[in-house]
């Protein structure tokens, strides 16, 4: 652990407790409603049935049925309880939105949202991040399973691939100049920011692990001698602290993307982080068996195994339980890439566990790993990119959403 | 800037010692922003003006720094215009500061295809030099009933309309003046 | 409203928030009637047959606020025998002369007054847009009228109102505008009911009514609906013209327009005002009643500021060094005359008639047969660059090479970069107070003036022509300052108001103008702007620290007065009408009017005063003769002189319509004024043949985002990023029928152009069914041109050119063309275009189209019979 | 401290973000049913906080040729034709001899546009089958989501076709200045990883200009898509408030330019009474379709700061129908996270642990 990290996790996990105290995230004061809530219920519309409203999704309705079928939105207040919500799976979370192919309207069908104005350098960094990550706990099984190729390729990795996401992460600011302003704030309601902090504190230590790989290339003599000596403790140190913060650099980009208002990376919230670890696991598997000789390579294939399951779980899911939102993940770009993924994965499984002994196999089924990683990550993306441009999928959860809470307090 | 200084202004630290732990407002506030002013505030000067497009006459105040216009908005003193504009009125502003404008004088020699500089003094020379020779021209005495007629049809002159009443004024004494009798604007369109 | 005037559409949104019902009558849908109680879709020109129904629904149903208009309007005049209706004459008065398009105005008058009232023939009116003038002062009548106070005498006007009004059904409105009868009720029965004692309706228009053949008369109908209803001189009531230019209202009141002096005094005429005797006598018409009677006072006074010192009552003050009117001077007379090359140099100021002005071709064509031309603008105008970026260069009708006009631009200050006072639509002047200097070449128009002045007078210094006398006696020193040597404009203000020669003073209003010299006063109707030697058009008292009528912010002409005429706020007796509707009322007590305002009237007059035999001016009129710059004191709902083409308004069609005139015989206004040149013309309508060439109806007007010809608005980025390109609204009918299609481009195609533009196909257009026919109307900006930001074709080069008769304005409001999908030709193919639907059309160069189409009068032996006959043989 | 609604539900949010001597919390009201769409907004707005242009493109959009919120345009005046009654007045074209509405057909070539708005993503093209919903002329879709679908040929059939509407007798013109939310809940701020966007004493949502890295976070966690990347510029931007302004007591520039008070600018307790009466008022005069919205603090963003009265659904002017913050689900997916990491962690230990190579 780094000094960095503490105090803002600390507030944030004592911030929560006092939420879940205070009786979660949905507010109690529905009975004593704020504002003039009563008041606009008042009028004729407040008495039209609510299956109007479901009706009119997406138009007026004939002329003289305006009145009706468009009001109902203003009648009922909004403070109900969210029955539907709380029966969800994973507490309130798992939305389930069976929302059959509606007429939906937008102003004159453009978007309602703006989509990511992120480039592929998100992508890819969500790729490099998690093979840092992977790679970082990869070395740091190696460093205390003594497997000395899984340390070393993984450091080397981690470093290679935290290098990467800096270099993304920064690339892809509208003002790459300022990328230090990201540390003006600690933010526990940014993932971005606690992002931020959480590679401030994996960096250094990734690199002055994989630093230490390098102690024995320095000459033994010399001004460079107390380096070489303390380089490799301090390697395990740092590799060792890496590893600790690995596992939260590879899943807070889960929130990072569920953390918007796209529609189909936040109502996968449950499912991303889970995805992205086991991509992450899959991509530090990866490295291993294409660094390891086959001897060192059995933990490799194992975590190879855990995250294939852990993200192709996690993919399945997505793609199918959020209903209307699991489309943009099933067609287009991001269908193809997450299909592809799934293959290499699958591929890529299968050749680590039949490639005990061979070194040619093994590292097929790393670089398939890697690439399914990759494939994988870039669907995600894309497919949430796909879902905020189509008002369809703004609308109609929206809209199904508004007619369950009516319906809910008939 | 010391590093007391700086530390102390450091989000995070104001964050971990203010009313602002999560960072979202006071403690997130720059420098510039704390500082930051309407810059009607701390403008030179203000004239009270009026729009310049419609006749409904708006209210407008024009804020001057630095001897540039620096905002012009409605002047809610206005008992016609309670202080609004519509969207010209709102955006004289850039209609006065428009570099689109011409700020120079600008002249095309006849059957030519470009146009040129030219001395504003010696515009207004050759300006009237052909307004006198065109009355000289045209110059109608009398009728050829022997009746006064005093005019030149020479000369045409049209605009006005959003012109002061002042100028107005001048343009039809000298105008009439010089027997120049064709002058019209806008009210005839 | 909503659409060119939003700030001021404010007091509407107020008056609706507190139940006011609004109602919209516009060719298309816009901004004003989607927020309107009521919108009716109208037929573009037919305005007079809608208000003329309203006329009748209160004269039938008597609904008239009877009290009202038994005192304060001529309903009981009696009208000469003489007088013969449209109503026989199958849409013309007696009096036509069918051999000047004109009436004599002779059986108009009041009965009795046939022979010493009225302007006689008005033909030379007409050239001179004598109508303007009246604007103001109103026409004469001599001495008493006979009235019939019971309103039953078959000639009194009430019931000549009645007869001729009659025919003006419901049906009729709705066979004529496309108005559907329900509609057309729901409108007159809101604006009756909401009119009396206790309640006032207002009636707000723009130049959708004054761009017609027929203008005038369109506000005659809405006043005598006004009058009727006890609507004028009284809150919340009137006929409010909203102008589109800043000061337009003061370019009018101190015009720069060729008939005019300051003041609304006519520029003489070189046969009727030979002598300063005749011209002050021709607008005060001695023993008359009324504020005219003053004109002496008035009239010296300015020649008194004109000309200073030379100005004696020896020499008539000077009253000979004035330009004579011969005829028609007015611009677009002047345009042809370009064309003909008979005018030498050409200035806009601020003007920009290349896009602005009704026959685009026509205006530029013009400028490029001048010696020179002087353009002041902020932009690089369309007006300055016809020679080089015009269309006509692109069809080789301008050639660079071979245009002689030499261009001076020069650049102008805009309205911060100097001080002066504007004069908005409500007669207010409000001086603004300069912010900076303006940059680098460019001056004031005051400073141009000013200057180009001063030179003149230089050069001429000690010449012996009596030409030149007229600029070295001149009035023309004013003291300037500044690195430019500005004139002030405090100093001109101080003139425009008037001083006593002698002390300086400023005087106080213009009942201290004299006629002898002692007094210079720039315009009249402004005096009182500089009372007490302060400027009292820059006073701005917050609206917060005044009364709901704020008359001490800014200064309104005259007097101060913020509603004209508001005696007949209070009855006869001088009480208010109802305690709801008080405005200015006669205070017993105090012997004098009182009330929120100025009263609109003699101080101290009691409501009881009858004038003594044989008085005149201001003294004759009675204590209940509201209307104090009329001739009898009254609101004329029937006009015996001043209008020119006639003493009640009558629909006729526009100048050119697809339709015959379902009302009379006679199709368009008999007296309208037609050019007939080369380079103008009219497309045919019924009874023409060959109209069907034009199907459509066109009508342009403005933009929220834009101003006029776009000179301040498409250079200015904020504003031409919300309208960035040409555009024609089209229904979806239409849109079918001739096959355009949304965003798409189509042309547009009259007698005079072709132009392009982007398709809006809309709901806000529909169609409309009159007299049978599906009729189709195309809306555009008239915004675009081909210098800005953004840039398109102008909708007004598609007009041609015919006048109003009283204010010879153009009838830009509507016209026919036909419209085709895709873009225009460009080159000498787009001329080939128009000519061919000219010949399609019969339309022959310098034809007149007819102008009298009633078989009840035949004109003899007119010279241009022919060619007309000719054009309808044609193709 | 922060409150227990920090995250979700009715705050008072200046106080919340550490501004203990805030005053009333500001916000506008937009009252949709007096707006003429003259555009004043936007031009004021652009006057005052030197917006550049947004691009000169005809979209056909009926009066619209902004499109929507971007960069360059922190207020958009949305135009809605629609050949239905506005409820309160005499059909505009019962009598004439119309047709079938042009209203689907041209809104669904308009979503074909697009402008050169100088933002990312700006004002990117649209769906012809929603837009041509838009006109409200669709018939009403059957529950089963069954409904009539756009040919999406527009001008190939006369117009008309297809929109259900034989003949066109009303019509209403809606009209509406869009603008930031200014939620109590702001996901853009609460994501901002700069502190670049922040709440101001007044409760407004602010981003500072001098201090925004252009990291692109809050343009994809605003509910409403208002935030906007400038081009060139790099830099997320959007409505202030006029923050500077409201420091002198001044009104936003928008709200002062408003001929007709569609913006009101005020204390948002104060707003929120004004609006109420406004809407029981079109109520009893014969216009039930007007609405609140965004008004509510119960809602899924808190209530916003700037809120509306509408006249007809949220998404025919372009706004979300149901729009909750994101960051409403944070704990939660910090839950996740911290689960999917230890389940990382777990794997990992056992793929080392355990095995036997």
């Amino acid at each position: 652990m780094t000094a960095g990290r503490i105090p803002v996790g600390e507030r944030f996990r004592g911030f929560r407790a006092r939420l879940a105290a205070d009786g979660v995230f949905r507010p109690q004061r529905s009975s004593a409603r704020l504002g003039h809530g009563p008041k606009v219920g008042v009028g004729p519309a407040a008495t039209a049935p609510p299956a109007d409203a479901a009706g009119s999704v997406g138009a007026m309705g004939p002329a003289g049925a305006v009145g009706a079928a468009d009001a109902p939105v203003v009648g009922p207040p909004r403070d109900a309880p969210p029955v539907a919500r709380r029966r969800g799976r994973g507490g309130r979370g798992g939305e389930e939105l069976r929302v059959p192919e509606a007429e939906f309207t937008s102003y004159y069908g453009r978007p309602i949202l703006k989509a990511p104005v992120w480039r592929w350098d998100i992508a890819a960094y969500l790729f490099t991040g998690g093979l840092a990550a992977g790679s970082s706990l990869l070395a740091a099984g190696g460093q205390l399973t003594g497997r000395p190729a899984l340390r070393r390729a993984g450091r080397v990795t981690a470093l290679g691939a935290v290098t990467a996401s800096a270099y993304f992460l920064i690339n892809d600011l509208g003002r790459p100049a300022r990328f230090h302003h990201m540390l003006r704030v600690a933010k526990p309601t940014s993932p971005m920011s606690v992002g931020t902090w959480i590679l401030t504190a994996y960096g250094p230590a990734a690199g002055l692990a994989a630093v230490a790989e390098g102690a024995p290339l320095l000459p033994a003599r010399g001004v460079f001698s107390p380096v070489r000596r303390l380089l490799p403790p301090a390697g395990q140190v740092a590799g060792l602290a890496a590893a600790a913060v690995a596992p939260a650099l590879a899943t807070y980009t889960g929130v990072l993307l569920a953390g918007t208002a796209v529609p189909s990376w936040h109502e996968a919230y449950p499912e991303l982080p889970t995805i992205f670890a086991g991509s992450a696991l899959a991509s530090g598997a990866g490295v291993g068996l294409l660094a390891a000789p086959c001897a060192q390579a059995g933990p490799a294939r194992r975590m190879a195994v855990a995250g294939a399951a852990l993200e192709l779980w996690g993919a399945h899911s997505v793609e199918t339980r959020l209903g209307l939102l699991s489309e943009p993940y099933r067609i287009g770009t991001a269908g193809r890439l997450l299909r592809a993924g799934r293959l290499l994965t699958a591929a890529g499984v299968v050749g680590a566990l039949a490639g005990r002994r061979s070194r040619v196999l093994s590292a097929l089924s790393g670089t398939a790993l890697l690439a399914a990683s990759v494939a994988t990550r870039f669907g995600i993306f894309h497919g949430g990119v796909a879902s905020a441009r189509d008002p369809k999928y703004t609308v109609l959860p929206q809209r199904e959403r508004i007619r369950r809470r009516e319906a809910g307090q008939v | 800037m010391g590093l007391r200084t700086f530390i102390a202004g450091w989000p995070v630290y104001r964050q971990l010692t203010g009313t602002d732990p999560l960072g979202r407002g006071a403690a997130a506030q720059s420098g510039r922003s704390a500082g930051l002013t309407a810059r009607t505030e701390t403008a030179d000067r203000v004239a009270r003006s009026v729009c310049p497009y419609c006749a409904v006459g708006c209210g407008q105040r024009v804020y001057v720094s630095d001897d540039r216009v620096t905002q012009i908005e409605g002047d809610p003193d206005s008992p016609i215009s309670r202080g609004r504009l519509c969207p010209k009125g709102s955006a004289s502003k850039s209609l006065v500061t428009s570099p689109l404008r011409q700020t120079t004088v600008r002249y095309r020699r006849p059957y030519s295809t470009e146009w040129e500089d030219l001395d504003l003094d010696t515009a207004l020379d050759m300006i009237a030099d052909r307004v006198l020779a065109a009355r000289e021209q045209t110059w109608e005495d009398v009728d050829s009933d022997g009746r006064p007629l005093h005019r030149t049809l020479g000369i045409s002159s049209l605009g006005g309309a959003t012109l002061d009443n002042e100028e107005n004024y001048l343009i039809k004494k000298l105008f009439t003046a010089m027997g120049a009798l064709q002058i019209e604007n806008q009210a005839r369109i | 409203m909503a659409e060119a005037h939003p700030v001021g559409f404010q007091w509407v949104m107020e008056a609706k928030r507190r139940g006011a019902k609004v109602f919209h009558v516009d060719p298309r849908f816009t901004r004003t009637s989607a927020v309107a109680d009521s919108y009716l879709p109208i037929r573009a020109g037919t305005d007079i047959a809608l208000l003329g129904g309203v006329v009748r629904y209160i004269l039938d149903n008597e609904l008239d606020f009877r009290e009202y208009v038994l005192a304060y309007t001529n309903a009981a005049t009696i009208v000469s025998e003489q007088f013969a209706d449209t109503e026989d004459g199958d849409g013309l008065f007696s009096g036509y002369d069918p051999n000047t398009d004109s009436y004599v105005q002779t059986s108009w008058q009041y009965a009795g007054h046939e022979a010493d009232s009225g302007s006689g023939h008005t033909a030379k009116e007409r050239d001179s847009a004598a109508g303007l003038r009246h604007e103001s002062h109103g026409a004469q009548v001599h001495g008493q009228v006979q009235r019939d106070e019971t309103l039953q005498h078959p000639r009194c006007v009430y019931q000549i109102l009645r007869r001729h009004f009659a025919r003006y059904t419901p049906e009729m409105v709705e066979r004529v505008c496309g108005i559907p009868r329900e509609k057309f009720l729901e409108l007159a029965r809101a604006w009756t009911e909401n009119s009396g004692r206790d309640r006032t309706g207002a009636l707000v228009y723009s130049v959708g009514w004054t761009q017609h053949s027929v203008g005038v008369q369109y506000i005659r109908t809405g006043a005598i609906i006004q009058l009727l209803l006890g609507n004028m001189g009284r809150p919340g009531g009137g006929i409010l013209a909203l102008r589109g230019h800043a000061s337009i209202q003061g370019s009018t009141d101190i015009p720069t327009l060729f008939n005019l002096l300051p003041g609304y005094l006519p520029m003489p005429h070189h046969a009727d005002h030979p002598t300063f005797d005749e011209w002050v006598d021709s607008i005060r018409h001695p023993g008359q009643k009324g504020f005219w009677g003053n004109a002496r006072a008035y009239a010296a006074s300015l020649l008194k500021a004109y000309w200073g010192d030379a100005a004696t009552p020896d020499n008539d003050f000077c009253y000979d060094h004035l330009p004579r009117m011969t005829g028609d001077h007015g611009t677009y007379q002047q345009v042809l005359n370009m064309i003909d090359g008979k005018v030498r140099g050409y200035f806009l100021l601020g003007q920009n008639p290349a896009v602005g002005s009704a026959h685009g071709r026509a205006q530029r064509l013009g400028m490029a047969n001048l010696d020179w031309l002087v353009v002041r603008d902020l932009f690089m105008i369309e007006s300055a660059t016809f020679w080089k970026n015009g269309p006509e260069v692109a069809t080789g009708e301008i050639v660079p090479t071979e245009c002689r006009t030499e261009v001076f631009f020069l650049p102008a200050a805009s309205h911060v970069e100097k001080e002066g006072t504007f004069t908005q639509t409500q007669r207010l002047l409000q001086w603004r107070e300069k912010a900076v200097e303006p940059p680098g070449d460019a001056r004031s128009e005051l400073w141009f003036f000013y200057h180009l002045g001063r030179r003149l007078r230089e050069r001429l210094a000690g010449s012996p022509h009596r030409r030149d006398r007229a600029l070295l006696d001149l009035a023309w020193d004013y003291p300037t300052h500044g690195p430019h040597d500005e004139p002030s404009a405090e100093a001109v203000l101080r003139e425009i108001n008037g001083y006593d020669v002698s002390t300086g003073r400023p005087l106080a209003s213009f009942a201290e103008a004299k006629d002898d010299g002692s007094t210079a006063v720039g315009c009249w109707i402004y005096s009182g702007v500089y009372a007490d030697g302060v400027n009292q058009a820059a006073r701005r008292r917050s609206r917060h620290e005044q009364d709901w009528v704020a008359a001490q912010w800014g200064w309104a002409w005259p007097a101060n007065r913020r509603i004209l005429y508001n005696r007949a706020s209070a009855d006869p007796q001088g009480r208010p009408w109802s305690e709801r509707k008080k405005y200015v009322w006669w205070d017993p007590q105090a012997g004098e009017w009182t009330g929120y305002d100025v009263p609109d009237f003699e101080k101290t007059k009691p409501p009881t005063y009858r004038p003594p035999q044989g008085a005149s001016g201001p003294a004759a009129l009675a204590g209940d003769d509201p209307f104090v710059m009329q001739a009898d004191g009254k609101g004329w709902l029937y006009a015996p002189s001043g209008v020119l083409d006639g003493p009640l308004p009558t629909h006729y069609e526009p100048a050119e319509s697809p339709l015959r005139n379902p009302l009379y015989g006679q199709q368009a206004n008999p007296t309208r004024k037609v050019y007939a040149h080369p380079v103008n013309s009219v497309n045919p309508s019924p009874p023409q043949e060959h109209s069907q060439v034009f199907p459509y109806v066109f009508t342009v007007s403005r933009l929220t985002e834009h101003h006029t010809a776009g000179a301040m608005s498409r250079t200015v980025r904020p504003l031409a990023e919300l309208q960035p390109e040409m555009f024609v609204e089209v229904s979806p009918e239409l849109a079918a029928e001739a096959g355009l299609t949304h965003l798409g481009w189509a042309h547009l195609v009259s007698g005079r152009a072709v132009i392009e533009a982007k398709v809006l196909v809309t709901d806000r257009l529909t169609p409309l069914r009159v007299d049978g026919r599906v009729i189709h109307q195309l809306w555009l900006p008239y915004h675009f041109g081909y210098e800005g930001l953004v840039t398109g074709d102008s909708a007004n080069d598609l007009f041609g050119i015919t006048l109003d008769p009283n204010v010879l304005i153009q009838e830009s409001k509507v016209g026919t063309c036909d419209v085709r999908p895709g873009r225009r030709p460009t080159g000498p193919a787009l001329r080939d275009l128009v000519e061919d639907y000219r010949r399609r059309a019969g339309i022959v160069p310098g034809d007149r189209p007819p102008t009298v189409t009633t078989p009840v009068l035949r004109p003899a032996g007119r010279s241009d019979d022919g060619p007309r006959e000719k054009g309808a043989d044609h193709a | 401290m922060p409150d227990a609604n920090s995250l979700y539900g009715p705050l008072d949010p200046a106080p919340d973000a550490g501004w203990t001597a805030a005053g009333p919390r500001m916000g506008f009201f937009t009252d949709t049913s007096v707006c003429i769409g003259c555009k004043a907004c936007e031009v004021a707005c652009k006057e005052w906080n030197a917006v550049p242009e947004s691009g000169f493109d005809l979209l056909g959009m009926s009066y619209d040729n902004t499109g929507a919120l971007t960069a360059n345009s922190w207020r958009h005046v949305a135009f809605i034709e629609q050949p239905v009654p506005a409820g309160h007045r005499t059909a505009a074209f019962a009598g004439d001899p119309t047709g079938g509405s042009a209203g689907a057909t041209s809104a669904a070539v308009a979503a074909g546009t697009g402008s050169a708005s100088g933002t990312n993503p700006g004002v990117p093209p649209g769906d012809a089958d929603a837009a041509a919903r838009m006109a409200g002329t669709v018939p009403s879709v059957a529950p089963d989501g069954t409904g009539t679908r756009f040919l999406g040929m527009p001008g190939a059939a006369p117009p008309g076709r297809g929109t259900g509407a034989e003949t066109r007798t009303d019509f209403r013109w809606l009209m509406m200045s869009d603008v930031c939310k200014h939620c109590t809940h702001a996901a853009c701020l609460d994501v901002c990883p700069t502190g670049s966007l922040f709440r101001t004493e007044f409760g407004t949502v602010v981003v500072q200009e001098d201090i925004c890295n252009g990291c692109g976070y809050c343009i994809s966690a605003c509910p409403y898509g208002v935030i906007d990347q400038r081009k060139g510029d790099g830099r997320a931007w959007k409505c202030t408030l006029c923050y500077d302004r409201l420091g002198a007591g001044m009104t936003p520039a928008c709200a002062q330019a408003c001929p007709t008070e569609s913006i009101q600018y005020g204390p948002l307790d104060e707003l929120r009474d004004r609006a109420a009466q406004r809407v029981a008022t079109l109520h009893e005069r014969g216009v039930p379709q007007a609405r609140l919205y965004g008004h509510d603090p119960t809602d899924g963003v808190g209530g916003d700061g700037a809120f509306f009265l509408l006249l007809g659904e949220p998404e025919v002017y372009g706004l979300p129908p149901d729009p909750v913050v994101t960051t409403r689900d944070l704990p939660r997916m910090w839950r996740r996270a911290g689960l999917a990491a230890l389940a990382m962690t777990a794997a990992a230990v056992a793929a080392f642990v355990g095995g036997s190579s």
